[in-house]
């Protein structure tokens, strides 16, 4: 256990989290943006179990934040999903640029 | 309360009075007579103004009177005229007369067309008894939105483009205006927008060379300055009759009269040094507008190129800075003023009847309408300067003044202005040779009428406008020189 | 003198009358009313000349009267534009001769233009012309002169195109409009550069003798020559568009599209010699600041007079012919005036070409009415048309004859006083030049009796019905006129009007007298045999020199040159290019401008494109930057 | 070179998670890219037991893995008619811009990540109890979570039913 300093871990959600922007930004489906949007909440769950666990050992702060965090993403999964399932109903596509409707 | 702010009140007590009116008759009723009373009063302040004068009056400003509206920057509403301003009132006063008439049968949303017209009224009323510089410009900004209203609405052919058009290139230039005019006040170091107290002060030649362009560009695109012309011929084109009068007739004298007002009056050192570079714009103007007149087809087209032609001269006069040019710009201003809309509302009329205005489809109407075909004539005798008529009083005034000029440069432009006269008689007898004379063109045409009662009245009244000052130009050139001194004398500093 | 005004005023109430309220008017009634204002200017102005040649000479020179001087517009406090009558030796006489001619005309109209149609506008025209013209002859100044210049030129505009649905009149009309105005731009132009120098307008002072006047012109030069040459040789400009001098006689051939009578009146006796008259108005200055111009004067009016001749020799329409013969025979008072001096005798030309001014408009009009009692009674303007009238029309085949021999200068008809002085004094400046003039004198009587013989002789055409004479309103004028040509030969013009205003006694140089004589009968005598019988002699000279018979029935292509100027230069080369510039080039800019802010708008709101994505990564920049400002710096 | 098995593991964890990251966002096809972050999700429970949160792991495995991730291979099942369907192939230029963006930020954020000195930071030994998670959230007093835990509980509510309402066909 000596080895294992906190940065190893943070690299590794920075490179997670980072690699969700790029999902984010560069894909033009709407479930893989979603997608995108789980890596991204990922990251930052592990943070904050990471920080947790790391300098404050003896509180629960960060465990609990990530335990609604998940919650949360459930949640935001459950609603983002319906509403694509409806989009693609109404349009039979779900490409992003494909949705002007609402702009215009 | 002045007496002078009737000329503001009398419109827009007519805006009340349309507002209220219900049938065509009673609409009719309010603008003819509130026209009317703008013309009696403009009458009556020739013969007031005339009259303090004759007492031995000499303020610069007479009838002044002024009360504080926005005190931060020492803004008031102050009104004041000297032999300049009355003449252009009266001027402003004859043509909203005469456009009365020339638009009596508008066809559709009458009550809307004059309660435009009435505010474009007030603006350029209030415009012209103003003596401080915001009033003076808010008033000018009163007068250019309508115009956007009237024309986008009331015009014809590509009405939307030229409303657009003018309206954004007026603005632009009354951008450029409102920095000059806040330049002006905040770097004059005299925390007052009065015209005649700015005057007075001296703003650094520095600030002027920049100050100057500013203004003069600003008021020029409204005098149709080459290259910011452009929106006169369409917007003229497209817009009613009695909106190309009162825009041609006045409103151009509003770019002529504020370069001279603010540009030239308080800024002489710049105007000294800076006229070279707006002389050669202007000449060019003048020459370049009547040549262009010539290839046009459309009656409007050639007129409003003839009006480029003819501000051109506006403010190439100015620029000579001295008496008697100057002199000969305001009257052009008159002049011009009165044989445009004169212009304007016989080329409503014709196309009223043929509704076409493409001199190609146009001939022999002398034989069908002989009172319109005379007063075409007229007008036309009055553009390309015949002596008797009010532009060749004016023309003759800014060519021997411009001559004057000491500096060669300036003579010999003045040589290149005067070879308009021969291309604007190329093609006004062109238009008149092509439409009034020769035989029917459209056997159409035949049956059509010659003018009725209110059209009669409007041309006649213009006509003898025109034909008075060209008849006897004495007394009002003597009541423009007058006033002419101080600003001579601030540009001779 | 102050009934002088009324000269000029009461054409002007006729016209604004006959303008106004014409219309209301019988045409019979409007046409007597003008006749008759013009008999009272008629007589008031043989008044005015009684009055004025026989009030005794002070120093022995006709004093200058100015019954008459308001100011009418100011420029500065020296410089100012007045109105007034100025009376003096020519002024008086052109009063004189105005007045008659256009009597006559108003006279002779009454026949000739009965039944048209507008009777009472041609009326008021006549009375405007009558006014402009009697207004410019007595101007005090050069402005009040310009002034009716273009009034006259206007008057001269409307009346050519009094049968305004004929294209021919229209176009004749505008085209004598367009170059006079063209050379009144020289006019005005000199007016400027004379007034800018000297300060004045007014005759009076520029006339003076008073050299000091011009000291601010003095040793000022433009192009090798001086100022003040130069704003004479511009205002001579002014004078030779109205006076149609080469090259500037383009629009008086076709100013006789007008009625016949307006071609007598204006375009043959008053107003053409309005430059001649403008040259000798200001002959002093000429002769005093700039001899180089007259010599330019007596050169353009030599070549305009052989010019003229010659084209006159092969033209077949008779009013062109005679407007030809005029642009001539102003050649000759242009030549008199250009060769002539100052003082005393040596102002042998001035007087000489005043004089043939008068004779002239005397016996020019009675050709222009003459011809038109002839076209009244063929209608036709066709030399073709014609041949063999003399016993159908035998007032007016006198009447013309009369003229014919005046013009043709065969003592002791007026023409051959008039002329011959002219030849005289051109011998005596310059022998080639008299020669010229000769020629031209001689050609000048050939086409005349060749117009002559085939009107009235040659072989008669068949007409449908017999031309008469024409009614007593149009032959009294003949009669007047044929009249007048006999006799004016005879009056003393030495004493009445000369350069100095002092005497001149002439006296015939019998040597030039007998060559013009001599000249005169050859020529008419090759006329004669020409064309006094129906001969092939013509045809045969045509076909020998084709070149030169089509070049001169053609006018030596003179017309297709303007033509070529016009049209393909000015409209098609400078107005075609200069619209297009506007269109495309100014208001493509300002369209540019227009475009060129929407596009800009229109990429701006690129950014707020609803793409959540894009927002994202702009935000994630941002962040970015806002990070390595915070840390890095 | 001692290397002990804890560090073994998390080696083999963070290889697991980065290589299936960046293959999640960047496989064209998108079944696959849910089947990759089921991976990346199973390595982040792994790194919850490394690091003694047993029931956080417990938690992560049976709500994304287990329950997120069949909602997603669900919805792309019934959005895709064929489900293998590649993804539309992207400008290039904006790929790049995206990349760009990503490594940018990876950069500048492992830069300020390995320069920050986070102090004595060692892994704590010892099981979190699943006694103390409970008191903790079932309590009010200072760090108990009853309050949070309500409020997620309504939110799933109304997840479950904005879920339906808009998904409902109507």
């Amino acid at each position: 256990m000596e080895g294992l300093h906190l940065e190893y871990y943070l690299v590794v959600s920075a490179i997670m989290f980072f690699a969700g922007v790029y999902g984010f930004i560069t894909r033009r489906n709407l479930l893989a943006v979603l997608i995108s949007i789980e890596l991204i909440l990922n990251s930052v769950d592990i943070n904050f179990a990471l920080f947790n666990r790391f300098l404050f050992p003896g509180q629960l702060e960060g465990f609990f934040f990530t335990l609604f965090a998940i919650g949360v993403s459930a949640c935001e999964a459950a609603v983002a999903i319906a509403i694509i399932i409806n989009i693609y109903r109404n349009i039979r596509n779900i490409q992003v640029k494909n949705l002007q409707q609402l702009k215009d | 309360m002045n007496f002078l702010s009737l000329f503001v009140l009398v419109p827009v007590l007519m805006m009340g009075g349309l507002f209220l009116a219900k049938t065509l008759k009673q609409i009719r009723v309010v603008a003819a007579t509130g026209a009317s009373l703008l013309l009696a009063l403009a009458v009556g302040l020739v013969f007031a103004y005339l009259g303090e004068r004759a007492a031995g009056n000499t303020a610069e400003m007479l009838f002044t009177a002024k009360s504080l509206w926005y005190a931060p920057l020492h803004i008031y509403y102050s009104v004041g005229v000297d032999g300049i301003s009355v003449a252009m009132l009266l001027l402003s006063a004859i043509i909203v007369f005469t456009g009365v008439f020339a638009s009596w049968s508008m066809g559709f949303l009458e009550k809307e067309f004059f309660l435009w017209f009435c505010l474009l009224s007030t603006g350029v009323f209030g415009f012209f008894i103003s003596i401080d510089l915001f009033t003076m410009f808010m008033y000018y900004e009163i007068a250019l939105i309508p115009m956007y209203l009237l024309i986008g609405v009331w015009g014809s052919g590509r009405k939307e483009y030229a409303a657009m058009k003018l309206t954004l290139m007026l603005m632009a230039g009354s951008a450029l205006l409102l920095l000059g005019i806040l330049g002006i006040y905040f770097l004059s170091g005299e925390s007052s927008m009065n015209l005649l107290e700015l005057a007075r002060a001296y703003i650094p030649a520095e600030t002027q060379y920049w100050l100057f362009p500013l203004v003069f560009v600003g008021f020029g695109v409204l005098g149709a300055l080459f290259p910011f012309h452009t929106w006169s011929p369409d917007g003229h084109a497209s817009a009613p009759t009695a909106v190309s009068m009162l825009h041609a007739g006045v409103l151009m004298k509003l770019g002529g009269y504020g370069c001279f007002r603010v540009a030239i009056f308080l800024m002489p050192e710049a105007a000294n040094e800076l006229a070279w570079i707006f002389i050669i714009l202007t000449g060019i103007s003048v020459v370049y507008g009547a040549y262009s007149a010539i290839v046009q087809t459309d009656l409007k087209y050639i007129n409003a190129y003839s009006s480029v032609s003819h501000c051109g001269l506006v403010l190439f006069a100015i620029l000579m800075l001295n008496q008697t040019a100057m002199n000969g710009a305001i009257l052009q201003m008159l002049s011009h003023g009165l044989m445009t809309a004169l212009f304007f509302a016989l080329i409503g009329m014709i196309y009223g009847r043929t509704h076409t205005r493409d001199i190609r489809e146009l001939g022999g109407l002398m034989k069908v309408m002989p009172f319109l075909g005379v007063c075409y004539v007229i007008a036309g005798l009055a553009s390309l300067g015949l002596p008797g008529l009010s532009g060749f009083v004016a023309e003759m005034k800014i060519f021997v003044g411009s001559f004057m000029h000491a500096d060669t440069f300036h003579r010999v432009f003045t040589l290149v202005a005067c070879t308009s006269i021969v291309i604007t008689a190329v093609y006004i007898l062109r238009v008149v040779g092509k439409i009034l004379y020769g035989t029917v063109a459209d056997e159409h045409h035949l049956t059509l009428s010659d003018a009725n009662w209110y059209e009669r009245t409007s041309t006649i009244v213009l006509i003898l406008a025109i034909a008075g000052i060209g008849l006897a130009p004495l007394w009002l050139s003597d009541m423009i020189d007058g006033s002419l001194l101080p600003i001579i004398q601030n540009v001779k500093l | 003198m102050e009934y002088t005004l009324l000269i000029v005023l009461l054409p002007l109430l006729s016209f604004l009358f006959l303008g106004l309220a014409g219309k209301g008017l019988k045409p019979r009634v409007a046409g007597y009313i003008g006749t008759i204002v013009l008999a009272i200017a008629a007589g008031l102005s043989y008044i005015t000349a009684w009055h004025y040649f026989t009030t005794a000479k002070v120093d022995g020179v006709f004093e200058k009267w100015t019954p008459l001087n308001f100011r009418w517009l100011n420029f500065t406090e020296h410089l100012h534009i007045d109105l007034g009558i100025l009376l003096d030796p020519i002024a008086v006489m052109m009063l004189v001769v105005i007045t008659t001619v256009s009597l006559m005309v108003h006279l002779y109209s009454l026949g000739y233009m009965h039944g048209e149609r507008g009777f009472q506008r041609y009326y008021a025209f006549l009375s405007l012309f009558s006014f402009s013209m009697l207004g410019l002859v007595v101007a005090t100044n050069i402005f009040q002169m310009y002034i009716f210049w273009e009034l006259v030129g206007v008057s001269s505009y409307l009346l050519i195109g009094f049968y305004y649905t004929k294209p021919e009149a229209v176009a004749a009309s505008k085209k004598a409009f367009i170059v006079t105005r063209f050379a009144d731009l020289g006019f005005l132009i000199g007016i400027l550069l004379l007034s800018f120098y000297t300060g004045t307008f007014s005759f009076e002072r520029l006339t003076s003798g008073d050299t000091s006047l011009f000291a601010g012109a003095e040793g000022l030069s433009f192009m090798g020559c001086s100022v003040m040459s130069w704003a004479l040789a511009l205002i001579f400009m002014g004078g030779a568009g109205k006076s149609a001098m080469f090259p500037l006689h383009v629009w008086l051939p076709d100013a006789m599209e007008g009625p016949t009578p307006v071609s007598a009146l204006i375009h043959a006796a008053t107003m053409v010699v309005a430059g001649v008259y403008l040259v000798a108005r200001l002959f002093p200055v000429y002769y005093l600041e700039a001899p180089d111009v007259l010599v330019l004067i007596a050169i353009v009016g030599a070549v305009t007079s052989l010019y003229a001749a010659i084209v006159a020799c092969v033209q077949t329409d008779i009013k062109r012919v005679l407007a030809f013969s005029t642009i001539s025979q102003i050649g000759f008072m242009m030549v008199g005036l250009g060769v002539s001096g100052l003082e005393g005798h040596e102002g042998l030309g001035y007087m000489a070409s005043m004089f043939h001014l008068f004779t002239h408009a005397m016996f020019k009009a009675l050709l222009f009415l003459g011809a038109g009692a002839i076209i009244h009674a063929v209608h036709s303007n066709e030399m073709t048309r014609m041949g063999g009238l003399w016993k159908h029309l035998p007032i007016t085949h006198l009447t013309f004859l009369v003229a014919c021999l005046a013009i043709a200068g065969i003592p002791p008809f007026s023409g051959f006083f008039s002329k011959d002085e002219i030849l005289a004094a051109t011998f005596h400046f310059n022998p080639v030049l008299g020669a010229v003039m000769s020629f031209t004198a001689g050609l000048t009587a050939f086409y005349m009796f060749r117009l002559y013989y085939r009107i009235f002789w040659n072989k008669a055409t068949h007409h449908d019905h017999a031309p008469h004479e024409a009614p007593g309103s149009m032959t009294v004028p003949l009669i007047f006129l044929a009249a007048v040509t006999l006799v004016a030969g005879f009056i003393p013009f030495g004493k009445f009007v000369t350069s100095d205003s002092a005497d001149y006694i002439i006296h015939l140089d019998w040597v030039v007298a007998t060559i013009s004589v001599a000249i005169a009968v050859i020529a008419i005598g090759l006329a004669t045999l020409f064309y006094r019988k129906e001969s092939s002699i013509p045809d045969r000279l045509a076909t020998t020199f084709r070149g030169l018979h089509a070049a001169a029935s053609q006018r030596f292509y003179l017309d297709e040159v303007y033509l070529f100027i016009t049209k393909k230069i000015i409209f098609n080369g400078i107005s075609r290019p200069v619209a297009w510039f506007d269109h495309h080039v100014v208001d493509g800019t300002m369209n540019g401008f227009a475009t060129l802010s929407q596009r800009l708008s229109g990429s701006i709101r690129g950014f707020q494109s609803g793409q959540l994505q894009q927002y994202v990564m702009v935000i994630l920049l941002g962040a970015l930057l806002i990070t390595v400002l915070v840390v890095f710096i | 070179m001692n290397i002990s098995i804890q560090e073994t593991v998390f080696f083999a964890l963070a290889a697991v998670i980065g290589l299936f990251s960046i293959l999640t966002v960047t496989t064209k096809r998108l079944l696959r890219s849910a089947t990759y972050l089921l991976f990346v999700l199973f390595a982040t429970a792994g790194i919850y037991f490394q690091l003694d949160y047993a029931f956080l792991g417990a938690v992560q495995l049976t709500i994304y893995a287990g329950g997120i991730i069949i909602l997603y291979v669900f919805s792309i099942l019934l959005t895709n008619q064929q489900a293998d369907e590649k993804l539309e192939r992207l400008k290039n230029s904006k790929v790049l811009a995206g990349a760009v963006a990503a490594v940018a930020g990876a950069g500048i954020t492992l830069f300020l990540l390995l320069a920050h000195p986070f102090g004595p930071s060692r892994l704590a030994s010892g099981e979190v109890p699943v006694k103390a998670v409970g008191t903790a959230l079932m309590g009010t007093s200072k760090y108990q979570y009853l309050l949070p835990f309500e409020v997620i509980s309504i939110l799933l509510l109304a997840c479950i039913i904005g879920g339906i309402m808009i998904a409902r066909k109507r």
